[in-house]
């Protein structure tokens, strides 16, 4: 029995996230097939094993510790659901299992010497926030100009929704443009008050930091209200296919973050090939290739699959490595663009490089805007907002963490 | 330029409120006419919606074509939704009913989703969701002509109804399920026949909720959601009355819309979700059944 | 609470039965619904220890006189003199607490409850424990639930219903339903005991027994009972005092053979041959 | 002649475990009276809902027997099917829909019918003439009319309906006594005029037997006595203990000095 | 015949009054702690006990909470979930604020917080019943999520708006292993428990059946409709407070409102409704099998080897058909169903 590397994928394909969840856990999927196909990692093929959370806690918990022990053990775990996550962040150190949690999550957990265990790999809500303001002032023809400038943000008001507010209140502080705060209830499949509220105050951008059924709705209402969309700008779950499809031709001109320069790329067209034209292709749908979600998907994989790579370069090729090896290789993770193109994934995701203090390994995002058919990026650069900042506030928060746990921060082995 | 923020934030609200009626007729209709509070009408509404986009998606299929196949489906779902979950359950408790709404609303959800996907879809009526040009030139406030289309389906929808329970024999005889399932049997009234026909409207009711919400929203999985925003319209207006409904509607959209807007910033805002709800409480203190709802008969 | 001992005064007559002083007086109790009057300028007064039969024609306003007196209805008009003091604003619960308990003409038991649970809730007053001494099920609590239910299950004997105390009320038949409920209103140990009704749905045998229980008790805690019931043999041969009410006028009252023969009560209600 | 409704054997069992009919047969001959007598939880109600296929909502099985009206067998029909047959039920306990006024109350007994309007008026005549009070009343909501009332309210319901034979569930049941005798006038009047069935289910033995034609005496869950009407109140038994009166005539309510002291027939 | 009550006659009230007055119930009873305390921690998988048993003691607790609430005193509420989340919140306020205070203490102090805030939205349910009581309810549930998103002091200024649960520990010991956790849960679910049935055997309990099934003969006897019905608010709340104080601390550790929301309400709803509405048996089994079947459920699909898509929608059909199976079945809900079963055994091997 040749060794296999096994990853636990609680994911959710049913309930108000499916289309999002079946995306991105489809993209993962068909990227490990293909990882597969071609002999797995030095000979170490990828299995993994799914399980429905629906997006709920306590089904996530329940997942995540009927899967760990499968197979061996599971090596990596990515549940894609903030509340999962938190579910069972504090179990990680002790089944030593380390988790990503690809663009979401909170931003503090970036500091590996707080969270050993923990990945918010690519960026955090905090760097990303800071990119927005990067791009609107380079928008504007220079920071300097968004001084007196109104910007909204427009937020799902849970956690998700708030997590951005310190960064944008000291940047607000900073360049001294006006920070108009509207919170949006949970679902929010009714945003009249807010767009009312929106057009009341004419401002010269909105930031869309929303989720779920909430963007469509968003960019419908903007339209009914007679708001420009091209002034809006999406955060990066504002910004995949489900978001702006339904609205029909109310988001031409809407723009969003991403971290997946949205286009074709030679391991898109492997998945095509190899897999869906065999029928192997874990999506229903096929044109869903190289959807937002789809591709996020994908960009994860390969950052998990370079991680194993890493990880056997130090503990031995063509072995099975554990959890704590796989930490390492996560923390030691390089994929520069050399790397990029050896996969077939170049430019498609930014630079990963992660470190003991940086669990994030980049915090580089591109914009992306809808045509009213598909996504084209609009800035040819990575941005990069204030990572002084960001990282001083996640020094701040991920000591009060370690402070309420009584951890000693430091630098694993 | 106060006043006139003031009055688009009213009717914005109203027209919001047109929307929620909508929903609440579905739930008034079943409410009324067998005592079941059926939880599963959200499902329904989105069950309504994918099915229509989904037979013109997989199909290739207009609107016009797709529409009265959904017509037929929400018929046949209605009809066997009384044989399979309610005719067994006659004279059970109303909670028991309820509950068996919320296996069903799962069930509906799961099949839904089985047979079109989970994919988020797009629904385009040939009315346009833009502000009405006539109206804006005219008297300079903004409304969306789509919204004016859904306040007239909405009222026609609800002087049927309110007509067909007031004025006919079906009706009184569906009021008189909805006090005594057992009474109703022993003085012949076919409840399962009227049961499959009432279900079968309501899901009717459900496909124009269907339509207009996911027209506005997408079709998407979160129709299902918009059965919150129904029920503070239903306890305010009152489970009993159609007309409640519509007025509950009324009541709950502008309130809500005002409050965010204005005390909304006050305290966080946000409150949106919990607000309608606390609104129709302080109705309720006054009148216990709502606004128009039947007087709950407590005697000794 | 041994209640087949020595039958005092069975087969005297009612004007032998010595009375006590007026417990309960009602003066021109006034009461309607919306356009409905139920009750209009009403008088009349209960003695101490007296069985005293209201009769009517249905919709009389009998029903609505029992509430009024135990405060579920509050009558527009008029006062209530109870044990000396007029109570204008009596809610049920203070009537229960002065002692008053009462049946219900549609039955009023709890229905999830056994016979046991149902005839206990009619010794709540009588409770002094708080919750949480209950939780601990512990000390006094214990010891007070205990001797409650040694007092319930003597009226389960009493009423000879020993073989259903753990059963659901739900499930039993009409009568013995009527019988439990009466049971819940002994467990008060009341003043006064309000019936409505509770020989209906009975047959002969069954009212026979139903009235031994309704002497029984009045004759040995001296237990004031007020009672409705249509059945024209029961109230003529038990009752102390009736008055006969139609539509919501009093057009009778006397011992049950002045009622007899009166001419209005016969009109209104016996109807001839009676 | 075949009876007009059979009950042949008919055993029942509430809730999966409870047994309440051991085995009940009795026949209703077309146009006749016959009187269901029986103690507090004999079964009668349950016979009767057996009958009207009622029992199901309740939680009860017929397990064994069957039930035959005009020649075919009804216990796997609807309530519905029954009534539109003509067979009608006035269930014990008013059930009256308490929302609905009083005349809404009684149009909707004539659901089954197709009646035109000035059809339903006679007939709502029809009732209000037998029961003034409900005309009194008629624009009350039921649920807030006196006990009486409602009795009243539900056996007007049940003649809306026109049937050819009324199941009644004790009709006299809280009723005041001279209208307990208009009841029964009614009832007979149905049935010498209209030729309308009955099978009622009564406590008040006497007048029950007065009026009926025929009897049977049901006693935990079996038929223990059944006979012509006249001949069960000439049994000494019945007269004992259903009708009140012993060897020495009837006996003042004051001045039973036992407790139910039967001895049963059955054992 | 090995089940019989026949022949255990009681010779006292005491006796009589028994939380299980037959005797082989209470054998059984013994047997089924004695495994769950000393079998179970050695034997069941870290998975069994952090994944199944605990989450499953725990909304036990909240269903023990709610069915006192619904099933006892009849008030039909769709806010469980907002009184877990306040007993999870304030105990980690009152944790974090008040050095050296016991845990216990502190899920005692939280389910308290959480009786208040049940009070307080009890007061409507004077007036209010049935279906519009319970949309009513909502209310509480978007309220207090609202509140600790909107209030930063509740979740001590975290940026994310999440908080995270101290460790237990009790006189010096740290409850961090799997079996450890579980062996806390049970007591407290135990005794918790215990005190539950023996309220619902005494006055309080026969207080709030009576009001559940009658309110107005309620009054009429002498009960006190606003001090019945806040009692039950309060007990019930109080309940699902330490229900919830446990569910972050015993399980989920990190915790966000959200965690607390709808969807969890009705899922202890669910528990009630299908375990037996009224009945203490009834919140475990219900709990059992709403914690069991959807994992029950997903290994079956799994077997099969169904497109994970296809088989995560045939998973929510089947759990919604067989709610409406087992509710057609026996409304009541397993406890009854085991009642019945338990009868049938008593008459065994006669069928009636
Ligand atoms: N729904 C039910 N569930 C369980 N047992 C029931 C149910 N309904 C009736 N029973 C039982 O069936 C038996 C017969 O009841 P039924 O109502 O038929 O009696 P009855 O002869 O009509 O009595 P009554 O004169 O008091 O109306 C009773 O012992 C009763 O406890
Ligand atoms: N809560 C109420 N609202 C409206 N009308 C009422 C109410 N209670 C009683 N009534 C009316 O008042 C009148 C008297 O009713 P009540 O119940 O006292 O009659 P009753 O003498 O007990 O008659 P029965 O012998 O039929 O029980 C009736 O006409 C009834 O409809
Ligand atoms: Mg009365
Ligand atoms: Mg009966």
């Amino acid at each position: 029995q040749p060794a296999e590397q096994y990853i636990a994928l609680p994911s959710y394909r049913v309930g108000p996230y499916a289309a999002g969840g079946s995306g991105f856990y489809g993209g993962i999927i068909d990227y490990f097939n293909l990882v597969n196909l071609s002999g797995g990692v030095n000979g170490v093929k990828i299995s993994w094993e799914e399980c429905e959370t629906e997006y709920n806690p306590s089904r996530g918990v329940e997942c995540y510790e009927r899967l760990k022990t499968k197979n061996g053990g599971a090596t990596l775990v990515e549940p894609l659901s903030t509340g999962v996550a938190y579910g069972i962040l504090d179990r990680l150190a002790v089944d030593k299992i380390p988790m990503t949690m690809i663009g979401y999550g909170r931003s503090d957990a970036a500091n590996g010497k707080v969270f050993p265990y923990v990945f918010p790999l690519i960026t955090s809500y905090w760097n990303q926030a800071a990119a927005m303001i990067k791009y609107l002032g380079d928008k504007e023809g220079g920071m300097a100009r968004l001084k007196g400038k109104k910007i909204v943000h427009l937020y799902h008001d849970s956690a998700f929704g708030k997590e951005p507010l310190p960064v944008l209140e000291a940047l607000s502080k900073q360049y001294g443009f006006e920070l108009i705060k509207i919170p949006v209830t949970p679902p929010g499949s009714e945003q009249q008050s807010q767009w009312l509220q929106i057009r009341q105050a004419k401002p010269d951008h909105v930031i869309l930091w929303g989720w779920g059924s909430m963007n469509a709705v968003a960019i419908k209402t903007a339209q009914r209200n007679g708001f420009p969309r091209e002034k809006i700008l999406g955060v990066w779950w504002a910004g995949s296919e489900e978001d702006t499809v339904p609205t029909g031709d109310a988001a031409k001109g809407y723009s969003a973050m991403t971290f997946n320069t949205p286009g074709n790329y030679p391991v898109l067209d492997e998945i095509r090939k190899k897999l869906y034209d065999a029928g192997k292709g874990n999506m229903a749908d096929a044109s869903r290739i190289g959807s937002v979600y789809h591709m996020r998907g994908v960009s994860a994989a390969i950052l998990w699959v370079e991680a194993i790579r890493t990880a056997q370069e130090k503990f031995g090729k063509g072995k099975r490595i554990t959890g704590e090896q796989m930490r390492w290789g996560l923390e030691n993770l390089n994929v520069d663009e050399a790397r990029q193109k050896a996969i077939g994934a170049f430019g498609m995701l930014p630079v990963v490089k992660t470190s003991c203090d940086d669990h994030e390994g980049s915090g580089a995002v591109k914009v992306q805007q809808w045509d009213g058919k598909k996504w084209n990026a609009v800035t040819p650069n990575w941005i990069v907002g204030d990572k002084a900042l960001t990282r001083q506030l996640l020094e701040e928060s991920s000591a009060a963490y370690a402070a309420e746990k009584k951890i000693t921060p430091a630098c694993a082995k | 330029m106060l006043m006139n923020f003031f009055f688009e934030v009213l009717i914005g609200g109203l027209l919001s409120g047109v929307m929620y009626a909508l929903v609440a007729i579905g739930f008034v209709l079943i409410y009324k006419a067998s005592g079941v509070f059926n939880f599963a009408q959200g499902a329904m509404v989105y069950f309504a919606a994918l099915t229509c986009v989904g037979v013109m998606d997989k199909l290739g299929a207009s609107l016009w074509i797709a529409l009265p196949i959904t017509v037929a489906v929400m018929i046949l779902l209605g009809l066997a939704i009384e044989r399979v979950v309610l005719r067994p359950l006659v004279n059970q408790p109303e909670i028991t009913l309820f509950m068996a709404t919320i296996g069903l609303a799962f069930f509906i959800e799961g099949l839904a989703q089985l047979v079109f996907g989970a994919q988020v879809r797009k629904l385009e009526l040939p009315i346009e969701d833009v502000p009405s040009q006539y109206l804006m030139d005219n008297y300079n406030i903004l409304v969306s002509q789509f919204d004016i289309m859904a306040a007239a389906v909405c009222g026609l929808l609800v002087t049927t109804l309110a007509l067909l329970f007031s004025k006919t024999k079906v009706g009184r005889a569906l009021r008189a399920v909805a006090d005594d399932h057992q009474a109703a049997l022993a003085v012949g009234i076919p409840l399962q026949r009227i049961w499959a026909v009432l279900w079968a409207v309501a899901g009717l009711v459900a496909l124009v909720a269907g339509m207009l919400w996911g027209a506005r929203n997408g079709v998407q999985f979160a129709l299902t959601f918009v059965a919150l925003k129904a029920l503070p319209v239903l306890i305010l207006g009152g489970f009993t009355s159609m007309p409640g409904a519509i007025v509950g509607g009324l009541i709950i959209g502008a309130s809500e819309k005002l409050a965010e807007v204005y005390i909304g910033p006050i305290v966080g805002g946000g409150i949106e979700g919990w607000f309608p709800y606390v609104l129709a409480l302080l109705f309720l203190l006054v009148r216990p059944e709502g606004l128009f709802g039947e007087k709950i008969i407590r005697r000794i | 609470m041994q209640m087949n001992e020595p039958e005092a005064h069975f087969g005297t007559t009612p004007a032998q039965r010595e009375t006590g002083p007026v417990i309960l007086d009602l003066k021109n109790i006034s009461l309607s619904f919306g356009g409905v009057k139920a009750l209009t300028d009403i008088s009349f007064d209960v003695r101490q220890h007296e069985i005293r039969a209201i009769i009517g024609p249905n919709g009389a306003g009998k029903s609505s006189m029992l509430n009024v007196i135990n405060g579920v209805y509050r009558p527009q008009q008029g006062e209530i003199v109870y044990r000396g003091e007029v109570r204008r604003n009596m809610d049920c619960h203070a009537a229960a607490k002065s002692g008053i308990a009462r049946t219900f003409q549609n039955i009023a038991l709890f229905k999830g409850m056994t016979v046991l649970d149902n005839i206990m809730t009619g010794r709540n007053l009588k409770m002094k424990s708080n919750f949480l001494m209950q939780a601990l099920y512990w000390g006094p609590a214990r010891r007070e639930e205990i001797a409650h239910r040694i007092k319930a299950e003597e009226i389960i004997d009493f009423l000879e219903i020993q073989a259903i105390r753990k059963t659901p009320v739900g499930r039993l038949p009409y009568g013995l339903q009527k019988r439990v409920e009466l049971g819940r209103a002994l467990a008060a140990e009341p003043e006064i005991l309000l019936l409505d009704e509770p020989m209906a749905g009975m047959n002969v045998e069954e009212k026979q027994d139903m009235c031994r229980f309704i002497l029984d008790v009045n004759d040995q805690f001296g237990t004031t009972i007020v009672l409705i019931e249509h059945d024209m043999g029961v109230v003529m041969d038990i009752s102390d005092r009736v008055v006969v009410l139609d539509y919501g006028k009093k057009i009778g009252d006397g011992t049950p053979d002045e009622v007899r023969g009166n001419q209005d009560v016969i009109n209104a209600y016996l109807g001839v041959g009676c | 002649m075949t009876p007009y409704l059979s009950v042949n054997n008919v055993e029942v069992i509430y809730d999966h475990v409870i047994l309440v009919l051991k085995g009940v047969s009795l026949q209703v001959p077309q146009g006749k009276i016959v009187a269901l007598l029986g103690a507090n939880g004999a079964g009668k109600s349950t016979t009767l809902k057996t009958i009207s296929t009622l029992l199901r909502g309740e939680r009860g099985d017929v397990t064994k027997g069957d039930v035959q009206f005009k020649g075919e067998r009804i216990d796997q029909l609807t309530p519905n099917e029954l009534v539109k047959r003509g067979l009608s039920q006035v269930m014990e306990g008013r059930h009256c829909f308490g929302h609905l006024t009083i005349e809404e109350n009684l149009l909707t007994g004539a659901y089954t019918r197709n009646a035109s309007r000035s059809e339903l008026k006679a007939s709502l005549e029809k009732v209000y003439h037998y029961f003034p009070r409900l005309r009194e009343r008629r624009g009350s909501q039921a649920g807030y009319t006196s006990g009486g009332e409602q009795q009243m309210c539900a056996i007007g319901r049940a003649l809306m309906a026109r049937p050819s034979m009324i199941l009644l569930d004790e009709p006299s049941m809280g009723i005041a006594p001279q209208i307990v005798e208009e009841i029964f006038g009614i009832v007979k009047d149905l049935n010498s005029k209209e030729n309308v069935s009955f099978l009622l289910a009564e406590q008040n033995t006497s007048i029950a037997l007065r009026y009926a034609d025929f009897g049977y005496i049901l006693e935990n869950g079996r038929v223990v006595m059944e006979g012509a009407a006249a001949d069960l109140s000439c049994n000494e038994d019945v007269k004992e203990f259903y009708l009140g009166v012993s060897g020495a005539g009837r006996k003042s309510f004051r001045d039973m000095k036992f407790y139910r002291r039967r001895k049963r027939w059955l054992a | 015949m090995l089940y019989r009550e026949a022949g255990q006659f009681k010779t006292s009230y005491q006796a009589d009054g028994q939380i299980f007055p037959i005797l082989q119930d209470r054998i059984a009873l013994l047997a089924l702690m004695a495994v769950a305390i000393v079998a179970v921690p050695l034997l069941a998988s870290p998975y069994a006990l952090s994944a199944i048993l605990i989450p499953f003691l725990i909304f036990s607790l909240a269903a023990i909470g709610l069915n006192i609430l619904t099933g006892y005193a009849g008030q039909l509420s769709l806010g469980t979930a907002a009184f877990m989340a306040v007993g999870a919140f304030a105990s980690y306020n009152f944790i974090l604020r008040i050095p050296g205070l016991p845990v216990l203490l502190a899920f005692v102090l939280g389910g308290l917080s959480a009786a208040l805030v049940g009070i307080a939205f009890g007061l409507p349910s004077l007036r209010i019943r049935g279906f519009y009581l319970a949309a009513a309810t909502l209310a509480t549930q978007f309220f207090v999520v609202w509140c600790l998103t909107k209030i930063p002091y509740l979740t001590n200024y975290s940026s994310s708006g999440v908080i995270t649960a101290q460790p237990i520990v009790i006189l010096g010991y740290v409850f961090d292993t799997p079996a450890s956790k579980y062996l806390l849960v049970l007591a407290v679910v135990a005794v918790m428990a215990l005190l539950a049935k023996n309220m619902i055997r005494s006055n309080v309990g026969r207080s709030w059946m009576a009001v559940r099934d009658m309110d107005v003969a309620a009054e009429v006897i002498g009960f006190r409709l606003m001090r019945t019905k806040l009692l039950a608010f309060a007990v019930s709340s109080f309940y699902c407070g330490v229900a919830g104080a446990l569910y972050a601390y015993a399980y989920l550790g990190t915790v966000e409102p959200e965690a607390y929301n709808l969807d969890l309400s009705f899922r202890i709803l669910f528990m009630i409704i299908i375990g037996g509405v009224g009945s203490v048996l009834g919140s475990f089994l219900g709990a059992a099998f709403i914690v069991l079947l959807p994992v029950l459920l997903n290994i079956v699909a799994h077997s099969l080897a169904l497109p994970t898509s296809v088989a995560s929608n045939l998973e929510l059909m089947v759990f919604g058909a067989l709610i409406i199976f087992f509710l057609i079945v026996e409304p009541h809900g397993l406890a009854r169903l085991w009642q019945i079963g338990k009868e049938k055994l008593r008459l065994w091997p006669f069928p009636h």
